[in-house]
C-alpha cells in the first residue's frame, strides 16, 4: 500500500516499507539525490505491477482533466478566435483580464468553486441535479476548467493574430462563411492553437490548490495524481512522491507526444 | 441498513495529523461495513476544517484545538462535542542542543531557555492547534517573540514542512509526536522534551486532546445528522477506543483513547 | 439578373485621413468586362473590394445586382456568394492545391467537387499539380492557383486584381482564353484590374482610368484608347505620364 | 493583524475579526457569497491602509517573480525562437520535453529544488556562495525560473512558426547576420511572445506549491502572496485569502495592462 | 572584383523527388546584366535563391566573384553582403517603409541611413511615403519598397526576380531608368528574373531560358531575340509557346 494504512489495503504487503521505511532509508539519506533514484525506482515498480491503487488514481486524473481540458478548450478555442478577429471598445480591457485569468492561483479558484458550491453557497444551496457537489470529480472539473480556459483563449487569440488578415478576407470571398472563415483561420494557426491546448493541459494536470479544496483529495474517490503527491511530500515520503510525480510526467509527455503527431500529420 | 442499497456518504473533515498517520484508514472499515456507508475524509488544518463544518459541507469534524472547538459549539455550529483522544507535544531541535533544552522539566522552561540562547525557533504560524498551543507556552513562560527577530521564525506550514525547516536551519520547534515519529528518518532534529513515550512525558501541559464534533442539522438541515451521530457513538464506543490504542507505529501507539465511555469503563 | 449589376453614387473610401477613392458614378454593365487601369496606388484594389462586398465605402451608396435596395453591410451570404475576387497578392491555405481550390466549393456544399475543380485546374494549366502542397508553389503557379479557386465557383460576377501579372506570355495568352470562354459560355460580368494597358485593350469592353484615387475617364474600351478626351489618360496610355 | 503573533501587530485592533473572526461572521454564513463581499471590503481597507505587512507581502512577491520572469524570458525567448527556427534530429523529442515541462507540478518542482539545495542535497552541501540557499528568496526564484521558462520557450516557439520563413531569407538576404534576423522575427512575432511572458508571468505570480516548499513562507521574509492565501485558507478565514486574491489579481491586472501598452506600442 | 561574378558547374536543386533546376553551365560577367526568362516555374526563382547564397545547390559546385574557391555554404557574412535579392513576392517588416528600406544599413551598422533612404525611396517615387505602415501599401508599392530596401545597400550584385510585375508602364519605366543609372555608377551585377519579354529585351546584355529546369539557350541580346537557336526559345519570345 501506499498510503492509508496497512490494514485497509492489505492487498500489497511488499509495499509496506515504502511508507515506513524511514528506519532502513536513514542510512542513505546523506545525499538527498538518492530519493531522487529511489523514486525512479518505486515508479517503475509501481507501472510494473499495475499497482491498483495507482491505477485508480492515475485513471481519476485522466478522467478530470481530459474531461476539463475538453470542455476549455470548447470554451477558450472560440473565445480566443473572436478576440483574435473582432475589434470593439472594451476589447483591450477583455485582453487584459483574459491574461490575468491566466495567472489564477488555483487556490483562489478553488476558493471560489468552493464557496459557490457550498451548501451555503449560492449554487450550492440550491441542490439541483445539474450542479456539481463539492468533494467530487464534477467539482473538480469546474475549477480545473476556470483555471485553464484563459491559457486556451490567449494562445488562441495570439496564434490567430498571427495569420494574415487578408487570408481571411480571400476566404470570405470565395463564399465562406464567417463560421467556415474562421474555422479555416483556426487551421492555418493551428500549430498555435495545439500549443494553447497543450498549454491548458500542463496547467490543470499539474493543478493541486484547487483539486485539493473542491475535490477533498477523497482516497478512492477524489485523489488524483497531484494530491496524491502533496500527501505523500507532507508524509515525509519524498521517494514516493517523485514516482508519483514521474508517473505523472509520464503521462503528459505521452500525452504531448501524441498531440505532436496530431499536428505533424495536419501539417 | 440492508447491505444492497447504495452506501451513504458521511463526509469527515479532519486534521492532517489523524488522516496522515494512518489512524483513520485503520479504523474506520468497521464502521463502513456496520453501517453501510462510505466515510470521506477531508484532511485539512484545524481552522479550515471547522469552517467547512461551519458552512455545512461536512458532516462531523475531528480536531484539536479546545478553543475553536468550544467557539464552533458556541456558535450554533456544531453539537455534541465528544472528547475522543489524545497524544502529545514534544519539543524538538538540533542534536547537539545549544539552548540546553534537555533535562528541561516543562516546556515553559524550555522555551524559556531558548530565549534566553536566542537559538533558532521554527513556529508553525498556520492558525494550527499545534500553534495555538506553542503561543500558550510562550505565554507561561513570560515572553512575547517577535517574528521580525532573527531567531523566530513563523512559517505558515503544515507540521511535515516545519520539521524539515527546522532540519535544515538547525532550529527547535514544538511538534506533535507523530508527526516527529513518522519523518524521523528524514530529519537531523533530535527530541529533547518530551520522553521516549507519551507516559513518560513530564509536561502535563503538552497534552493534545482531540474532539469530535456533530454539525448542527438545525443550521444545516441537508448534513447526514443521524449517521454523524452513530459516528460518534461508534468512535468513542469502549471497543473502538481500544482499537486506538492498538494502532501502533514503530512499536508505540500514536493516540491513546480519551472518551467518556473509555475512561468509565 | 438585371441590365447592370454594380451601380455606385459618391463612393468615398477614407483610411485614417487619406481618402484614397473618390468615384462619383459608377456603373458596370451585367456580361460586361470593365477594365480598370491607372498607376500604382492608384485605388484600382480598393475599388475592387469595394465591389467585391468586403469593405463598405465609407461614403457613398452602392447597389447590387439589378436590386432597387442599396447594399447591406454587411451584405447576406447569398448575394456576397454572387460575387468572387481574386486578390493581388495570393494567399493560399497550407494544404495541397486541390483542397484550396476546392475551398469555394465545399463551403457551399456543392457536389461534383472532383471533376470541377480538375476542369478549372485545367483551364489554368495545372492539372498535374493537383496534389502539390500551395508552400511550394511558384510566384505564377501561386497566382493561377487563386485564379483557378475563383473560377471553378463560375460566380455571376469576378473581380481580378492583375491576375496575370507574374505570368509569362504564353500563360497570360492561356488565362485570357479561359476568360473570353467565360464570358461567352457563363455571361460572367468581370472587373479586371490591370497595369497592362495592353491587356486592357484585347479584353475589356469598357475601361475606366483611375488617378490618385479619382476617376480621370471612362469609356468605352475603343475610345479610350484611340481617342481618350483627358491628356492625362493620353499620357498613361503612352507609358509616358509623370505624376 | 492577519498572520502571525497577536502580540506583534498591536497598531490595527480593528482587524482582529479578520483573523479570529468565525465567530462574528457566523451569522452571516447563511450565504458563502458573503465571505466574497467580505473579502472584497476588506482588499480595499488592506490597500487603503497602506498595511505595512501586506505591503511588504506585496513586495517579496514582486521581486521574487520579477526577477523569475525575467531570467525566464532570457532562457526561454532565445530557446523558443531557436527551437522554432532549427530544425535537427530528436527536435521532436526535444519539444515534447518542453510541452511536458509546460506542465510540470509546482510541488514536484519545489520537490526537487529542495533536494538539490537541502544540506544533504548535492548542491546545496557544497555551500558555495553563488547556489542560493534555502528558505531564501534565491531558491524561491530558481523554483520559479524552473516552472515558468518552458511556457515562455513553447509560446515564444509557437509564434515565431507562425512568421513567414521566407521573411527570415529576405532579411539573410538584405545581409542581416542570423542573429539579427532571429530578432526581427521576434519583433515579427512579438504578439505571441509577449503573450508567451505574460502567460510566464501568471504562472509563476500564482503559483504555491514550489515556493511553499523551498521558501518556507518565513513570515517578514519569504513570504509571498500565494502562500499568505493558502495559509489563510488553511486558517478557514476565507474573506482574508480572498482579500489577499484580489490584491494578488489586481497587481497581475496591472502588470498585464502595462505590457498590452508596451505591445500597443510597438504595433 | 574579376571578370566574372558566378561561374556554376553542374547545379541542380532538388525538393524531395523532383529535380526543380540543372544548369549544367553557367557564367555572370561582372558589371553585365544577365535577363532570366521562362514560363512559370521553370526554375527561374529556385536559380536566383542559389545565386543569392541562401540555399546551396543539391548538387554542383558555384563559384563567386572571382575567387578560385568555390562557395563555402553557408557562406560567410561579408561574402554573403556583396549580393542582395528582391523576392519575387515582397515580405516587409510589419513597420514602417523607412524603417523597411533602412533594415539592411541598420544591419551593417552604416551611417548616414536617413539621407541613403531618402534618396533610394526617391529612386522608385516613394519618397512621400516614407512614413506609411507596411501593411497599407498597395501592391505596387510594397514591390518598389522591396526594391529599394535592396537598392540603398549598394550591393555588387543585384538579383532582381520579376521586380515590376505588379507595375504600370510609367513606374516600370521608371524602375528601368534606376537601374540603367545603377549600371551605369555602380557597375552592379545584375541579374533580373522577368516574364515580361520586352523588358529582357530592354534591359539585358544576355538572356539565358529556362525551361523545366534546364537552360534551353542562353546567348547575347541581340542573338537571343533576333536569332534564336531553339525552335522553342523562338516560340517564347513570341509568346506562343505551348509547354
Ligand atoms: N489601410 C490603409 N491605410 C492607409 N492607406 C491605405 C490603406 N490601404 C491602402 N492604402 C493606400 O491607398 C492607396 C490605394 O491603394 P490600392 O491598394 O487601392 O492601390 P492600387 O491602385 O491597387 O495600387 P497597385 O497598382 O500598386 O496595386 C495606396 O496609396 C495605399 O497606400
Ligand atoms: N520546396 C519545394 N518543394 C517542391 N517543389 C518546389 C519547391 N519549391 C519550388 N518548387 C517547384 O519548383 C518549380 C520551380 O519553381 P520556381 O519558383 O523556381 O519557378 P519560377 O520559374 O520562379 O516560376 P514563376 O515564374 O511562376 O515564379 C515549380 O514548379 C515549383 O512548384
Ligand atoms: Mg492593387
Ligand atoms: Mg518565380
Amino acid at each position: 500500500m501506499l498510503w492509508g494504512s496497512p490494514q485497509r489495503r492489505r492487498g500489497h504487503p511488499k509495499r509496506i516499507e515504502a511508507l515506513h521505511g524511514l528506519g532502513g532509508e536513514s542510512k542513505r539519506r546523506r545525499c538527498a539525490i538518492n530519493e531522487i533514484w529511489e523514486g525512479i525506482k518505486q515508479a517503475a515498480l509501481l507501472l510494473w505491477h499495475l499497482d491498483p491503487e495507482v491505477m485508480h488514481i492515475v485513471a481519476v486524473s485522466l478522467r478530470v482533466s481530459g474531461t476539463a481540458l475538453l470542455l476549455s478548450a470548447a470554451i477558450g478555442i472560440p473565445l480566443g478566435a473572436w478576440l483574435g478577429f473582432s475589434r470593439f471598445v472594451g476589447r483591450r480591457l477583455v485582453v487584459a483580464l483574459l491574461y490575468t485569468g491566466m495567472g489564477l492561483p488555483p487556490v483562489v479558484v478553488g476558493l471560489f468553486v468552493y464557496l459557490l458550491l457550498s451548501q451555503s453557497g449560492p449554487l450550492g444551496s440550491l441542490n439541483a441535479a445539474w450542479i456539481p457537489r463539492l468533494f467530487t470529480v464534477g467539482a473538480m472539473v469546474v475549477a480545473q476548467v476556470i483555471i485553464s480556459f484563459p491559457l486556451v483563449a490567449g494562445f488562441t487569440m495570439a496564434a490567430v493574430k498571427g495569420v494574415d488578415p487578408s487570408l481571411r478576407q480571400q476566404l470570405i470571398s470565395l463564399g465562406a462563411t464567417e463560421w467556415q472563415a474562421t474555422l479555416a483561420v483556426l487551421r492555418e494557426a493551428r500549430f498555435g492553437v495545439i500549443v494553447s491546448v497543450i498549454a491548458g493541459f500542463g496547467s490543470i494536470i499539474s493543478e493541486v490548490g484547487a483539486v485539493m479544496l473542491v475535490g477533498g483529495n477523497i482516497e478512492g474517490s477524489t485523489r488524483v495524481l497531484t494530491t496524491a503527491i502533496v500527501l505523500e511530500t507532507r508524509r515525509g515520503n519524498f521517494s514516493l512522491a517523485i514516482a508519483l510525480a514521474l508517473i505523472l510526467l509520464s503521462l503528459s509527455f505521452l500525452s504531448n507526444i501524441l498531440m505532436l503527431r496530431l499536428q505533424g500529420k495536419t501539417a | 441498513a440492508a447491505p444492497t442499497s447504495a452506501p451513504r456518504r458521511l463526509i469527515l473533515a479532519t486534521t492532517t495529523s489523524t488522516a496522515d498517520s494512518g489512524l483513520l484508514d485503520f479504523l474506520l472499515p468497521d464502521f463502513e461495513k456496520a453501517h453501510n456507508c462510505d466515510v470521506q475524509i477531508i484532511a485539512v488544518g484545524t481552522g479550515q476544517a471547522l469552517a467547512l463544518g461551519a458552512k455545512g459541507d461536512a458532516d462531523v469534524v475531528l480536531v484539536h484545538d479546545p478553543d475553536k472547538e468550544a467557539a464552533f459549539v458556541a456558535g450554533g455550529d456544531g453539537v455534541n462535542r465528544q472528547d475522543v483522544m489524545y497524544n502529545d507535544f514534544i519539543i524538538v531541535g538540533p542534536p547537539s542542543d545549544p539552548a540546553g533544552v534537555r533535562g528541561s522539566a516543562t516546556a515553559a522552561e524550555a522555551f524559556a531557555r531558548i530565549a534566553q540562547a536566542e537559538a533558532p525557533f521554527a513556529s508553525r504560524g498556520d492558525g494550527s492547534g499545534t500553534e495555538t498551543r506553542e503561543k500558550a507556552i510562550w505565554q507561561a513562560a513570560g515572553i512575547a517573540p517577535d517574528p521580525r527577530s532573527t531567531w523566530y521564525f513563523s512559517l505558515g506550514q503544515g507540521m511535515g514542512d516545519t520539521l524539515l525547516f527546522a532540519s535544515e536551519k538547525g532550529a527547535y520547534t514544538l511538534a506533535d509526536r507523530g508527526s516527529y515519529l513518522s519523518m524521523r528518518g528524514k530529519l537531523r532534529l533530535a527530541l529533547l522534551l518530551g520522553g521516549d513515550r507519551l507516559d513518560q512525558n513530564p509536561d502535563p501541559a503538552l497534552r493534545n486532546p482531540y474532539g469530535v464534533i456533530a454539525v448542527n442539522p438545525a443550521k444545516h438541515p441537508n448534513v447526514q445528522y443521524d449517521l454523524a451521530l452513530r459516528f460518534i457513538d461508534w468512535l468513542t464506543s469502549v471497543e473502538t477506543q481500544r482499537r486506538i490504542l492498538e494502532f501502533t507505529v514503530g512499536g508505540q501507539p500514536l493516540f491513546y483513547p480519551n472518551s467518556a465511555a473509555w475512561k468509565a469503563r | 439578373m438585371s441590365d447592370w449589376v454594380y451601380m455606385g453614387e459618391g463612393l468615398r473610401v477614407t483610411y485614417g485621413r487619406r481618402t484614397v477613392l473618390r468615384v462619383d458614378e459608377l456603373t458596370v454593365r451585367a456580361g460586361n468586362l470593365l477594365g480598370i487601369v491607372g498607376p500604382s496606388g492608384a485605388g484600382k484594389s480598393t475599388l475592387l473590394r469595394v465591389l467585391a462586398l468586403l469593405e463598405p465605402p465609407t461614403e457613398g451608396v452602392l447597389y447590387f445586382g439589378g436590386s432597387s435596395e442599396p447594399v447591406r453591410w454587411p451584405p447576406p451570404l447569398d448575394v456576397r456568394r454572387r460575387v468572387t475576387m481574386v486578390f493581388q497578392r495570393p494567399l493560399l491555405l497550407s494544404d495541397s492545391v486541390f483542397r484550396n481550390v476546392a475551398y469555394g466549393l465545399r463551403a457551399r456544399g456543392s457536389d461534383n467537387v472532383r471533376p470541377r475543380v480538375e476542369q478549372a485546374l485545367e483551364m489554368v494549366g495545372l492539372a498535374h499539380m493537383a496534389h502539390a502542397a500551395a508552400h511550394t508553389l511558384s510566384g505564377g503557379e501561386l497566382q493561377r492557383v487563386a485564379l483557378a479557386r475563383a473560377l471553378v465557383l463560375e460566380p455571376d460576377v469576378l473581380l481580378l486584381d492583375e491576375p496575370t501579372a507574374n505570368l509569362d506570355p504564353y500563360n497570360v495568352s492561356v488565362i485570357e482564353e479561359a476568360l473570353k470562354r467565360l464570358r461567352h459560355h457563363n455571361h460572367t460580368t468581370i472587373v479586371l484590374v490591370t497595369h497592362n494597358v495592353f491587356q486592357a485593350r484585347r479584353l475589356a469592353d469598357r475601361v475606366m482610368f483611375l488617378l490618385d484615387g479619382e476617376c480621370v475617364e471612362a469609356a468605352d474600351a475603343e475610345t479610350f484608347f484611340e481617342s481618350p478626351k483627358d491628356p492625362r489618360t493620353r499620357a498613361f496610355v503612352r507609358g509616358e505620364m509623370v505624376y
